[in-house]
């Protein structure tokens, strides 16, 4: 099994093979969120670096990280990032002009220096011969019992602090995106009496009735031959791309000619 | 005959091909469950509208489905000019794999013998099983929110950005009510939660948390009364709205086997998994729970949830989807986490202070019965304020809507101003 | 292979992350760049774990999960915030900082 | 201590100060009781307006029958074993020095709780009837409830720092009694002036406190005291004076008495209580408290004795021209501290007398200023003399009780003030003869304006305005005022026989001296009763036999001095205030340009290096992250290096 295999050695071939195959995949992932123009797609790149994390996670003993990982972080980290993406503009891809002067090649020289000061650290330190989790998983009775034992004895503290911290950020983040109502809500009762004493309690017509197209975007013609602005979506008229039969058209121009004229 | 390994042992003693023999089959089952699944729903909703249902294609119309599935593979696959190619292709494969994913660790049944391999009836399982089902479900989530945003059109967006926010709720919820489950098994592996139900299970002593898995596993699936994405009267088709052809079967398929796995888990964390009902296992039928006999069962209990599905779709209205997420974060949330303290609380000091449970079910239950006096009283009082208070703020007007209408129960009819000839007898007539 | 390489492994993604945070202008990519150095370090604390074959750099690596949780919420909330009176979601818009 | 206190104490065995055991470990909850009535009015707000005043009343008469146990304990003990002390806590340990809050129970602080607390209550139960109407009584109980609090914790303090707490306690109380009415800006002012003098006198104190630092290094009563024997008498005569100098601020005497008159803003309750019983009381406390320090400086103890004695003329005199029936009962507060005041200067001989005197004064003054309230109560607040007279027969009680404090105050056999004041004179003339004159003359003006203040109120013709309906007052009013009377009456008896008051506090200020004097006690109060006598026939002549005119005339030189108080607050104002005025002007034109030049100049030169260092602070978020990333560079790369 997955925790027998991390626990004990500290690498098997099947390791290695999986290492050299999920290391790459997450560098090239990494990389593909800053090379990505739409966030959206780098949300997506970021998602795969963070399974592959979480499998590299799983392959060195830490399997509830692991899935802790996907849940945590792919399930709900992520997801909300990417509703946030879809709140504050979908289409919005980054134009890749850079503006600060020096920034980028500042940025990508420092990064590459700390790069190699980083490696070179690490190879400069000794390490102990790997001995695998397995022998704290065994004293405390099983994996997760020992995470477990760990987390609500040694690091009870920590871990009430973080619980404070995680709460606050709940409240924090409500009171940030709160937005009073100025106006009582209506509810749906009062709603409908006012659709049935306005002028129009019937439902507008669906658009395409009596037109050349059954489009969404194209509007229902009334008896008179006109053009009904209500059948065609809100959404469409404020996008402007509402599409107007032939007829409908000539009749626009024509009403703008007589005006003119 | 019940065989000596145990499940992990078994597990790691399973040869690869026979793994891989597992997995189709698991496959194979799904595949065919959710043919058979189009075919019941339709038959079984037509049923409950008074209908027929499909009865032309196979004894029973039971090929019905296969027809469908074929015909819509075959139909023309579009592709929107304004999508997002690459995530518009990809939403609906995400969707499709991951639903089988889950499955992996959902024990069909107990070690048995296959070709003279000792092996469990499961792919694989390890100590946090049922973490990874949440994991597997919260990827899924990307195909719906993925499809909808590459659509580039509004209702898929929206349908997408729905489905998720919904998706993501309920998981919370459900999660919640699996901690309930975790303390009583003292494990997060579906093997040892399916043991450890040998002699009750989970839905009796843990009822409240059934009851709330059984509700956010609906809304989990965006199965009616809670297929708010899909709301074809407001977002035409939800995130799929663009999606044809093949694509389009993915996001079914996925979306019935979604259905299959959280039925299954809810077999396998509430109802005893594999396990035989209880006057089966034990008392009457020594071998119920041996050898092959346990993947019946398990179908059995799969099926039951499968046709409160149907059920449910055949009979409830759609939420509205304000009140939906109300009751999710306000309803289902607060309640699941009060009962994990309850269950907490009782599970630590049944363990600690070694107190019988009898005890603390008379002591819990005597408390509840005067908390609900109490309430009783309370509402007594209240509602006769309040009744007060509407006798006082509702007068019938019989005119008010300008047509005389007779008052309804509980209504008085009240004197009307009338021309001042009139006489007192024509009042009395209109009091009485 | 050396269980080394997990750390090289980190490095290198952690630099990728710091990186992104210098070059990108659009506040949640920059947002998710952080959190990949954060991921980057989690991975390491993992291998620090089983190279010392103890449970405890995984215990870390847990905390630092739930703070990051907590620090996207608040992020995103002030992303969102911001993007709703400047309706711009890059980081180089809101310049007040300065004198 | 001086020669014949040792030479006491050798022979009747050491004067122990005991820990506080039983009955006098409950010293603390003197202070506490009136505290928590202060915390509860001031901080319960409004919820506390019903029970409040009742409830501030009964913790001060439990303080008082608290404090009448200990009493009664304490005169079972035996002479030299009456002082006990309690330490609360240690306040302030600041190396090797440190403050403790504790208390000193001794005769003389039991004197002082005693008269504190049976005048306040008695002063907190005629406030009940004489604040009822008042929509704010609760705070004014809550302020006297403070007031009580911080003057036992004056009087029981062992140590002066918290003596000074105490000291400020009773300043901020009477502060905030006076400004009581502070609707009315004159009030106001009134308040102000009364805590911006006392102020001064305060820092006399404070920095008596920080020489008995830096000299003893301590400021516990013992540790002074024993230590004062070997510092050099320079710095005992500054102690002395600067201890003289805060005892003038809170006992209104020259030079610093100028507040005293405006301070009867407050509401009459608390000129009886604060400006005539106790808190103006406080400088002679002091004075007898320290008393070791004033028996080791001569100098000192001249200072006091003209400090006493001015302020015994200055105030009489000013009490001959006032109208205002309070202003004339102040300027008779001033003029009896002085007497006081006399008396502790003359030392050892004086001592006794001087507390003597104070604890009379507490009863009649109280009475006469609960009367005077009592008086303004039936006259609708009216506060001028010329629009009394006459009111004998409508407040037959207020007259009654007035009286007999009026007739204590001048000195008349059996009364108490006849026995205080007779022995402080004595002591007076024993020490030199000019002084014990101006103390006799001080007598007899003294029987001249307390004759016009009664003759002018209570006989003579009407000459109330038109709409006044004198009338007596309820009996919370007048009971209190009965029993001070009789206080009036027995009180110096009852302590001058057989001695008691000086062998009571003799544990505290060492035996009476015994004094030669010239000419036969019996002659000393023969003259003293007839200048008194002449007094009350002048005011008789002038005030009974004249009809008094509404309007008060002009008046000599003399009396429009004494009317504006000599002068003193256009003396003040020529001489200190103008003076800090141009002073403060010419350090804030100083200020302006020398040091804010001075300060700008850098300033405007850091700025305008900053501006150049500001380029660095795009307000780019990413230009600060590569700044960030620069330094983790650096800081990875030293330590990378390090390690080579």
């Amino acid at each position: 099994m997955i925790e027998l295999l991390a626990a004990t050695s500290p690498t098997s071939t099947g390791e290695a093979v999986a290492f050299w195959f999920l290391a790459p995949t997450a560098v090239v992932a990494a990389v593909m969120i800053l090379l990505s123009r739409k966030a959206v797609h780098s949300a997506l790149w970021m998602a795969t670096t963070m399974i592959v994390l979480a499998v590299l996670f799983i392959m060195q003993g830490g399997i509830f990280l692991g899935v802790v990982q996907v849940v945590v972080y792919t399930g709900a980290v992520m997801m909300l990032f990417l509703f946030v993406l879809m709140l504050v503009g979908v289409d919005a891809s980054d134009s890749f002009v850079e503006t600060l002067r020096a920034q980028r090649v500042a940025g990508i020289l420092l990064g590459a220096g700390f790069g190699v000061l980083l490696i070179a650290a690490v190879s400069r330190a000794t390490f102990p011969e790997a001995t695998g989790v397995g022998a704290a998983n065994d004293a405390a009775g099983g994996h997760v019992e020992a995470i477990a034992e760990a987390i609500f004895t040694r690091y009870v503290f920590t871990f009430e602090v973080v619980s404070i911290v995680l709460i606050t950020a709940a409240v924090g983040a409500m009171a940030l995106t709160h937005r009073e109502r100025l106006t009582p809500r209506r509810p749906q009762p009062e709603l409908s009496v006012d659709r049935i004493r306005s002028a129009h309690p019937t439902p507008h017509p669906s658009p395409g009735v009596y037109a050349q197209h059954n489009a969404v975007d194209t509007p229902a013609l009334l008896p008179d031959g006109t053009a009904s602005e209500a059948s065609v979506p809100d959404e469409l008229r404020r996008q402007g791309t509402v599409r107007y039969t032939e007829l409908e058209d000539a009749r626009k121009q024509e009403d703008e000619d007589g005006e003119q004229g | 005959m019940r065989l000596e390994l145990s499940v992990t042992d078994a597990l790691a003693e399973t040869p690869w091909w026979l793994s891989a023999i597992k997995a189709l089959v698991i496959f194979g089952f799904l595949v065919v469950s959710t043919l058979v699944m189009i075919w019941a729903e339709r038959r079984v909703v037509a049923r409950m509208q008074q209908r027929v249902g499909p009865n032309r294609v196979g004894p029973f119309g039971l090929l019905q489905g296969l027809a469908d599935g074929i015909k819509l593979a075959l139909k023309e696959d579009i592709i929107p000019t304004a999508a997002d190619k690459a995530i518009f292709i990809l939403a609906p494969i995400i969707s499709a794999t991951t639903c089988f994913l889950a499955f992996a660790v959902i024990p069909f049944g107990p070690v048995v013998s296959v070709f003279g391999q000792e092996t469990a009836l499961q792919l694989t399982d390890f100590s946090v099983s049922v973490l990874y089902v949440l994991a597997v479900t919260s990827i899924g989530v990307y195909g719906l929110v993925l499809a909808g945003w590459s659509s580039g059109s509004t209702y898929p967006l929206l349908g997408g950005l729905r489905s998720s926010a919904q998706v993501i709720s309920y998981e919370i919820a459900m999660g919640l009510s699996f901690v309930a489950v975790f303390l009583y098994s003292g494990s997060m592996s579906t093997s040892e939660i399916v043991s450890s139900q040998d002699r009750l299970w989970f839905a009796i002593i843990l009822l409240p948390s059934f009851l709330i898995y059984v509700v956010s596993m609906v809304g989990e699936t965006n199965r009616a009364p809670f297929d708010l994405p899909e709301a074809e009267g407001e977002l035409v088709g939800g995130f799929h709205t663009e999606y044809s052809s093949l694509k389009f079967a993915l996001f079914f398929l996925a979306e019935y086997i979604n259905m299959f796995t959280v039925a299954a888990l809810a077999t396998t964390l509430f109802l005893g998994g594999w396990q035989a009902p209880w006057p089966l296992g034990g008392p009457i039928w020594g071998g119920a729970n041996d050898g092959w006999w346990p993947v019946l069962w398990f179908v059995a209990k799969l099926w039951i949830f499968m046709f409160m599905f149907i059920w449910l779709r055949g009979t409830l209205p759609r939420m509205r989807y304000d009140q939906f997420m109300k009751f999710g974060w306000k309803v289902l949330i607060p309640l699941s986490l009060l009962w994990i303290a309850v269950v907490a609380t009782v599970r630590a000091v049944s363990n600690e202070a070694s107190i019988d449970r009898q005890d603390i079910l008379i002591y819990g239950g005597v408390t509840l019965a005067i908390l609900l006096v109490i309430s009783i009283v309370w509402d007594y009082i209240a509602g006769r304020e309040s009744e007060q208070v509407d006798d006082v703020a509702m007068p019938f007007d019989p005119f008010s809507g300008g047509h005389p209408v007779p008052p309804l129960p509980g209504q008085q009819a009240v004197t009307v101003a009338v021309s001042a000839s009139s006489s007192d007898g024509d009042k009395e007539v209109l009091d009485a | 292979m050396n269980p080394e390489n997990y750390l090289y492994l980190a490095s290198i993604l952690f630099v990728i992350g710091a990186v992104g945070v210098l070059v990108r202008r659009n506040a949640i990519v920059v947002f998710m760049c952080i959190e990949l150095m954060l991921n980057a370090s989690n991975l390491a604390f993992v291998a620090f774990a089983r190279l010392n074959g103890n449970i405890d750099g995984q215990v870390v690596a847990f905390f630092v999960m739930v703070v990051a949780a907590a620090e996207v919420v608040i992020g995103l909330a002030v992303i969102v915030t911001i993007f709703r009176t400047r309706r711009s979601a890059s980081v180089d818009d809101p310049n007040l900082l300065k004198l | 201590m001086n020669a014949a206190a040792i030479a006491q104490l050798s022979e009747g065995g050491e004067q122990v100060i005991s820990e506080a055991t039983g009955i006098f470990g409950l010293t603390w909850l003197l202070i506490a009781l009136p505290l928590l009535g202060a915390a509860v009015l001031l901080l319960g707000g409004r919820r506390t307006n019903g029970f409040g005043p009742l409830f501030a009343t009964t913790l001060v008469g439990l303080a008082f029958l608290l404090g009448m146990v200990q009493f009664v304990q304490m005169v079972g003990e035996p002479a030299a074993g009456r002082s006990f002390v309690q330490s609360l806590f240690t306040w302030a340990p600041i190396g090797d020095f440190s403050v403790d809050v504790g208390f000193q129970l001794d005769p003389l602080s039991m004197a002082f709780v005693l008269l504190v607390t049976f005048v306040g209550g008695l002063v907190h139960v005629y406030s009940l009837g004489y604040m009822a109407d008042d929509p704010d009584r609760r705070r004014f109980f809550g302020y006297l409830n403070l007031f009580v609090a911080s003057m036992l914790l004056l009087v029981l303090a062992s140590n002066y720092v918290l003596v000074y707490v105490g000291w400020e306690g009773v300043g901020l109380a009477s502060y905030l009694l006076i400004g009581f009415w502070n609707a009315k800006a004159e009030y106001a002012t009134a308040a102000k002036k009364a805590f911006v003098m006392n102020r001064v006198g305060d820092i006399g104190m404070s920095l008596a406190i920080m020489l008995m630092v830096t000299t003893f290094g301590t400021t516990a009563f013992s540790g002074v005291f024993s230590g004062v024997e070997e510092a050099s008498s320079g710095v005992v005569l500054a102690i002395g004076l600067l201890l003289l100098l805060a005892a003038t601020g809170k006992s209104a005497q020259l030079p610093l008495q100028a507040w005293l008159g405006d301070a009867m803003a407050g509401p009459t309750p608390v000129s009886a209580l604060i400006h005539a019983a106790t808190m103006v009381t406080a400088g002679v406390y002091l004075i007898v408290r320290s008393n070791p320090i004033f028996d080791l400086s001569d100098g000192a103890r001249l200072a006091v004795v003209l400090v006493g004695v001015l302020t015994l003329l200055f105030g009489a005199f000013v009490g001959t021209a006032k109208d205002d029936i309070k202003k004339a009962l102040a300027a008779s507060t001033m003029s009896q501290i002085g007497y006081m005041i006399l008396a502790a200067g003359l030392g050892p001989a004086g001592y006794a007398f001087a507390i003597f005197h104070l604890l009379t004064h507490g009863f009649f003054k109280a009475g006469l200023f609960l009367g005077a309230g009592s008086v303004m109560h039936g006259m609708d607040d009216e506060v001028n003399m010329r629009r009394y007279g006459g009111l004998r027969k409508a407040m037959p009680l207020t007259f009654i009780t007035f009286f007999v404090g009026y007739l204590a105050i001048i000195g008349i056999p059996p009364f108490a003030g006849f026995f205080s004041k007779d022995k402080i004179i004595e002591a007076a003339l024993a020490d030199n003869v000019w002084l014990g004159a101006a103390a006799i003359l001080g007598a007899g003006i003294t029987a001249f304006y307390m004759s016009r203040v009664v003759f002018m109120t209570f006989f003579g013709e009407r000459r109330w305005a038109d709409d006044a309906h004198p009338h007596e007052s309820p009996r919370s009013m007048t009971i209190p005022m009965v029993l001070l009377g009789i206080g009036s009456v027995v009180l110096g008896y009852v302590l001058y026989s057989g001695s008691r008051i000086v062998l009571w506090l003799e544990p505290v200020v060492g035996p009476e001296e015994e004094h030669e004097l010239a000419i036969p006690v019996l002659a000393i109060t023969a003259i003293i009763i007839a200048v008194t006598l002449v007094g009350v026939a002048v005011a008789y002549s002038m005030y009974l036999r004249k009809p008094v005119p509404v309007q008060a005339p002009l008046g000599t030189v003399l009396t429009r001095a004494a009317r504006q108080d000599f002068y003193q607050d256009a003396f003040n104002e020529s001489v200190f205030m103008r003076p800090g005025q141009y002073l403060t002007r010419f350090l804030v034109f100083f200020d302006n340009r020398v040091v804010d030049g001075f300060v700008n100049g850098s300033a405007a030169l850091i700025g305008g290096g900053s501006a150049r260092l500001r380029r660095w602070q795009t307000g780019f978020v990413r230009s600060y992250a590569l700044s960030m990333l620069a330094g983790a560079v650096l800081v990875v790369g030293i330590l990378v290096l390090v390690r080579l």
